[in-house]
Parts: structure tokens; sequence; C-alpha cells
């Protein structure tokens, strides 16, 4: 019997606290109830089509229950492996019940000596696989490779909305500035200032303001009305500074302009 | 720009015909050996002369290697050039440390290799305890599996493959290749059967012939 | 000795009497092959069964490889097989990747389009950034742009104008066709004034007519 291999007493004496300690480490090295059948079911020494299941279900039954007896921690999927196969020994020693739904014994023993066969069998081919010729053991791949240049050629690609966005985009930015956008048709008061500055040395007399306006502003009604305003605001400001007297006899009648006597 | 280079080859007559074979098998040779990595012939296609047949030159190439110290070896769609396995003791210097997998590492990877494509939960099934994340990692890391499509069962859950790293790591020219293949089909071990009482999934049958059918993933061209 | 023996037990057999010559031809062949740096040959007498002749060995190799896609060579005082350099192209992967032009080079050719022929210093006041000379020569490098005739102003600046290439990747028949350009005209947009306390170059106007004019520089990308 497999399990006397595995578990020798029940009473516990030191050595078997060793051994049963030694047991864990055993169990921890099963990768879980699959493998501890497998491994029971070597035992039998048959080929594992021909497997007795309710011999296999009797003696893994026996292996957890040694376990429990020794104290060895077992992990849910052991106990509940343990529960399907007693659940499965009945039904492999009763006789069927016809009326009872669902897979009778024959089948679902048929299915764990399957699944036990395919594992052993993976076992075996992992084996083989592991045992060929492996590149850096056994054969080699060449060890100077020599370098494809690559040569890439990056194309830059762009669309025609790309295109017409990237100008939309640099032409609203512009429409941010507009002091550039209006200025053709603006005379500043700065500008009006500059003009004027030169010219009142000569005014001596009340002389329209005009005649202040520079030349070629005259005509444009838009470049007219924003020259006049320029003016008239830098006058004003000459008025402020004292360099100036301004006059108007009524509204809507001419503005007058004069260099202000400095010694009054 | 293929014609340009066939202006630089000896072949400056061939400007609209490809060069005479044994010039193709040169070029086959040379970009084999300048390469560690395996090439496939849709590669060798374009990197050669316009109008070369790639796949006839690798089999003149390949009979002029046999039982030379290299090979010419069929990795999956690629060709590399690789030593002779009986010289591998010469090469102590070149040996390279291969990482020790664990067994559960050696088994998912075969489950997945005869299986493939393979989910987690077949590989789960098979070996009757869960897969640790850490296992497929590794075998990830190491290119030796890579994600294959996803199963049309519920839950569509992501299938695992081998890849070509791995057909060349093991010297195999194709997955159908791998070592008891047959016989495990013939045993019926890769059938993925239900355990009774279940609702079949009705889909590995069609994930199954694809894998095996000629039409599928690995190309004819090259069978010999 | 049969090839099979040597196989097998390379060196055990050969205690006394090296492998034979062919064999020995092989093992220098998967030597230089599998080797990083080329290999000396005190360095493959070292790794050769004992009684070897590497040598003479490698004498028979380079013989073997003559006209071949590689080839056996000397490398100071070692050896290696090389790529023969008439294969040389071969080694080369040509790659195209496809990128997105740069915001600025697209701003930039955008000016050069509607505005043409255009000057660095005009692109700049529209932009209202300077223009790197990178992105200049990206649009000239890509065919997109060229030179078109010097402006008849102060420092006669080199001009911009766009290019068939240009044309032809936007599908556009003539530069006029640019989407909008006669609407965005009609709305002022595109009247280039010097900025406000320059001295009006007087000649933005004659350039906007030459534009529009068959008999200037640009004829041929212009007429319809």
């Amino acid at each position: 019997m497999a399990d006397r291999d595995l578990f020798e007493e029940d009473t516990l004496s030191v050595t078997e606290r060793l051994a049963a300690e030694a047991l864990i480490v055993d169990v921890d090295g099963f990768e879980g109830p699959l493998d501890v059948l497998l491994m029971l079911s070597r035992t039998q020494k048959v080929d594992l089509r021909k497997i007795s299941v309710l011999h296999l279900a009797q003696q893994y039954l026996t292996f957890v229950e040694k376990a429990k007896a020794l104290r060895i921690e077992l992990a849910a999927d052991y106990l509940v492996m343990a529960a399907w196969l007693a659940f499965l020994k009945s039904r492999l020693l009763l006789p069927p019940d016809p009326t009872e739904e669902g897979p009778s014994g024959e089948e679902l023993a048929a299915h764990l000596a399957f699944q036990l066969e395919r594992l052993q069998a993976m076992r075996d081919v992992a084996a083989r696989l592991m045992a060929r010729d492996q590149k850096g053991r056994d054969f080699f791949a060449r060890g100077q490779a020599e370098d494809v240049m690559r040569i890439r050629t990056v194309t830059y690609s762009a669309t025609l909305l790309d295109l017409m966005q990237g100008y939309a985009r640099v032409r609203t930015r512009d429409e941010f500035r507009p002091f550039v956008m209006d200025r053709h048709n603006v005379f500043t008061m700065e500008q009006a200032l500059d003009r004027m500055r030169p010219l009142i040395g000569f005014a001596g007399d009340w002389t329209d303001i005009t005649s202040y306006l520079p030349d070629g502003w005259e005509t444009d009604p838009v470049r007219r009305r924003s020259a006049t305003a320029a003016t008239f605001a830098a006058s004003l400001e000459l008025v402020k500074e004292g360099h100036m007297e301004i006059r108007q006899s009524e509204t809507f009648a001419p503005i007058q302009l004069r260099r202000k006597d400095q010694r009054e | 720009m293929s014609e340009e280079q066939a202006e630089d080859t000896p072949q400056e007559e061939s400007l609209f015909e490809a060069p005479p074979m044994g010039e193709q098998e040169r070029m086959v040779e040379a970009v084999l050996f300048a390469s560690a990595e395996p090439v496939t012939v849709r590669e060798l296609e374009a990197r050669m002369p316009h109008g070369c047949d790639p796949a006839e030159a690798l089999a003149h190439l390949r009979k002029r290697y046999e039982g030379r110290g290299v090979r010419v070896v069929r990795v999956g769609d690629a060709w590399a050039i690789r030593t002779a396995p009986d010289l591998g003791f010469l090469m102590q210097k070149e040996t390279v440390e291969v990482r020790k997998l664990s067994r559960a590492a050696i088994e998912t990877l075969a489950i997945i290799a005869y299986h493939q494509p393979c989910t987690r939960a077949e590989i789960e099934e098979i070996r009757g305890v869960s897969v640790s994340r850490g296992t497929i990692d590794q075998l990830l890391e190491m290119e030796w599996i890579r994600f294959g499509r996803r199963k049309m069962t519920p839950g569509r859950p992501v299938t695992f493959v081998v890849t070509e790293t791995f057909l060349d790591h093991f010297g195999l020219e194709t997955a159908r290749d791998l070592p008891g293949l047959k016989e495990l089909r013939a045993a019926g071990l890769l059938e993925n059967r239900p355990p009774p009482g279940t609702i079949p999934l009705g889909q590995r049958d069609e994930d199954e012939d694809e894998l095996n059918s000629p039409e599928s993933g690995q190309t004819e061209l090259f069978e010999d």
C-alpha cells in the first residue's frame, strides 16, 4: 500500500513527529490533489487507462485521513477532492439509481482516469521537450551578427485640412492684434502731436483747426474723421500744456487755434 | 527602389530580370549569416532585388549546408543558420546559462505548446492546480509564449500560444514538430474533454481544427 | 573513421588520433560562426580536440567559401566569417515612417502657399514668431517649397514658393485652388501690410500682382 510508505503509525513519538514534519514538506511538494492522485496511481503499476479508480479513491481518502491524524494542514482543494472521491466511491459501489440524474459513477471515474493520463502525458512531453537540443546550449546562433543598417525614410505628411487649419490659426492670431490691423486708417494723437508741435510756432493768429490736418487725409471720410479727432485731441493736449489757446464761437462753428503768448 | 539595388549587384543587365539562382542563393546565404535572429521569407524578398525567389534559393542553400558545421534551419515562417548540435561541445565559451525553469513553468509551457491556443483555465484544468501569475509572466518575458486570439467562449478568455523564439530555442521547425504530438493526438489526450455533467463548450474542436489545418498560421511553402 | 562516430564522441576516440580533416573543417566553421569575435588559430587549437590542425582546416574552409555569399577573412591574426563585400547592399533595411508635420512647419507652409513668393521676414511677420532654419530646410528637403526669385526690396531677400510636389501631395492643380483663398482675399485677410511705423516698401502690391500674372517667375505653377 502506498500510504504505508507515507504514513507509518498513528502514535506520536518524537521520531514520528519529525517524520510528520517532513511529510508537511512532502505535501507542499505536491502540486495539488491531482498530483497526489497521479503519484498514488503509479503505485498500482498498471497502464493509467486500466487503473482502478475505486482503489485510487480509497488510497486518496486514506492519505487525507492520515494527514488529518498527523495534524498536517491540508489546503481546501485537497479536502474538496476527498469529498468528491467519497461521492465517486459511493456511486461506484452502489447499483445505479435509474431515477437519479447526472453522470454515472463510471463516467466520472473514466474522466478522472483521463485527467490523470493527460497530466502524465504532459509531464512526459515536457521532459522530452527539455531534453531536446537547445539554443545557446547545444546549438548556437550567429555570434557576430552584422548590423542591418536601417535606412529610415521619414515621410512627413499633412492634409489639406491641416494646411487650412494652420493658416486659419495664424490668421486668427492676427485678429487679436486689432491695432495692427486697423492702423492703416488711424491717425493717432501721438502722430497729430508730432505734426502740430513744429507748426504752432508759425500760427501767431487764430487759425482753423482743419489746416493742421495731415496731407492726404482730407478726402477719404474715414481717414478725415480719424485725423480730425486726433488733431482735436492733440490741440487740447497742447492747450493743457499751455502752448496754445483754443476757441469756438458757437456749436458746430469752426474751431480756431493760436499760439499762446508765453509772456502773458 | 529595388531596381536601383539591382544595379549595384553583379547582374547589371538584369534590370527587369531576377538575378540567376546561384546569385540569389549567395544573397540568402549572406543575409542569414548576418542575422542572429531568424529571417522571414518576406523579409528576404523585401531585401533582395525585385523578382527574386528566396524560397527556392533557401531550398538550394539548405541542401548545400547538409552535413556541414552550420545548418540552415526553419523556424516557423522564418529561416536561420545554426551550428550543428553535435558540435556544441566546442562552444563552451558561447554557452549561455539558461534560467532554470520551475517544474510548474515547464509543465505550463508544454501544455501551451501541445494544446495551443490554450486558456489559463485549460492549463489549470490539466494541471489540477491554479497557475500562478508569475509562471505565465516568466514565459511571456522569455518570449516563449504570447497571447493568441481570444476564445469564442463565454467571457472571451485570452489564449496563449508558443512563439517563434520558442521554436528557435528548441530547434523546432513548426509547432507540429513537437515530440510525441501525433501519439498524444492519436491517444485522444489533446482533446478537451469537459468533465461529465457539464455543458460542453463546443468551441475547442473548431480551434483545434484550425491549428492543424494547412491553412493555419504556418505556410506550407517550405515543407520538404 | 566515420563521421557518425566523430559526431557522437569526437574527443574520446581521438586521444591519439585527430578527427578527419572534413570533421575539423566543420568544427572551425561552427566556431567561427558562433563566436562573437574573430578567433585566432591558437584559440581554435585550444578548443578543438587534441591533434587537430586548425590552420589546415581553415585553409580548406576558406577555399570552400570562395565565391559564396560569405567569406572566411583574416582580421589581424584572427579569423572570422563575413558577408561578401558585393552583397553589402543586402544589409540595409529600408523602413518608411510617416510622421505628422509639425505645427510650425504647417503654418510656414500655409503662409508660403497663400502668399508666395514670400520672404522669411514676411513669414515671420505673419506668424508673429521667428521661423527656424530647420523648418524651412525641412520643407525644402521635402521638396514642398523651393526658392523663388529674389525680391526687389533692400537686401534683395530670397523668396519661397510652393512646388509641383506640394500641389501633387495636396491634390491641387494650382496654388490658386487652395480652398478659401479667394474668400479670404475678399475678406481682406490676405492683405499684407507693413507693420506700422516702417517705411512702406511699395513693393507688396506689385508682388501680389506678380503672383497672379502669368509672366512672373512661377508661371508654370499658377497657370490654369
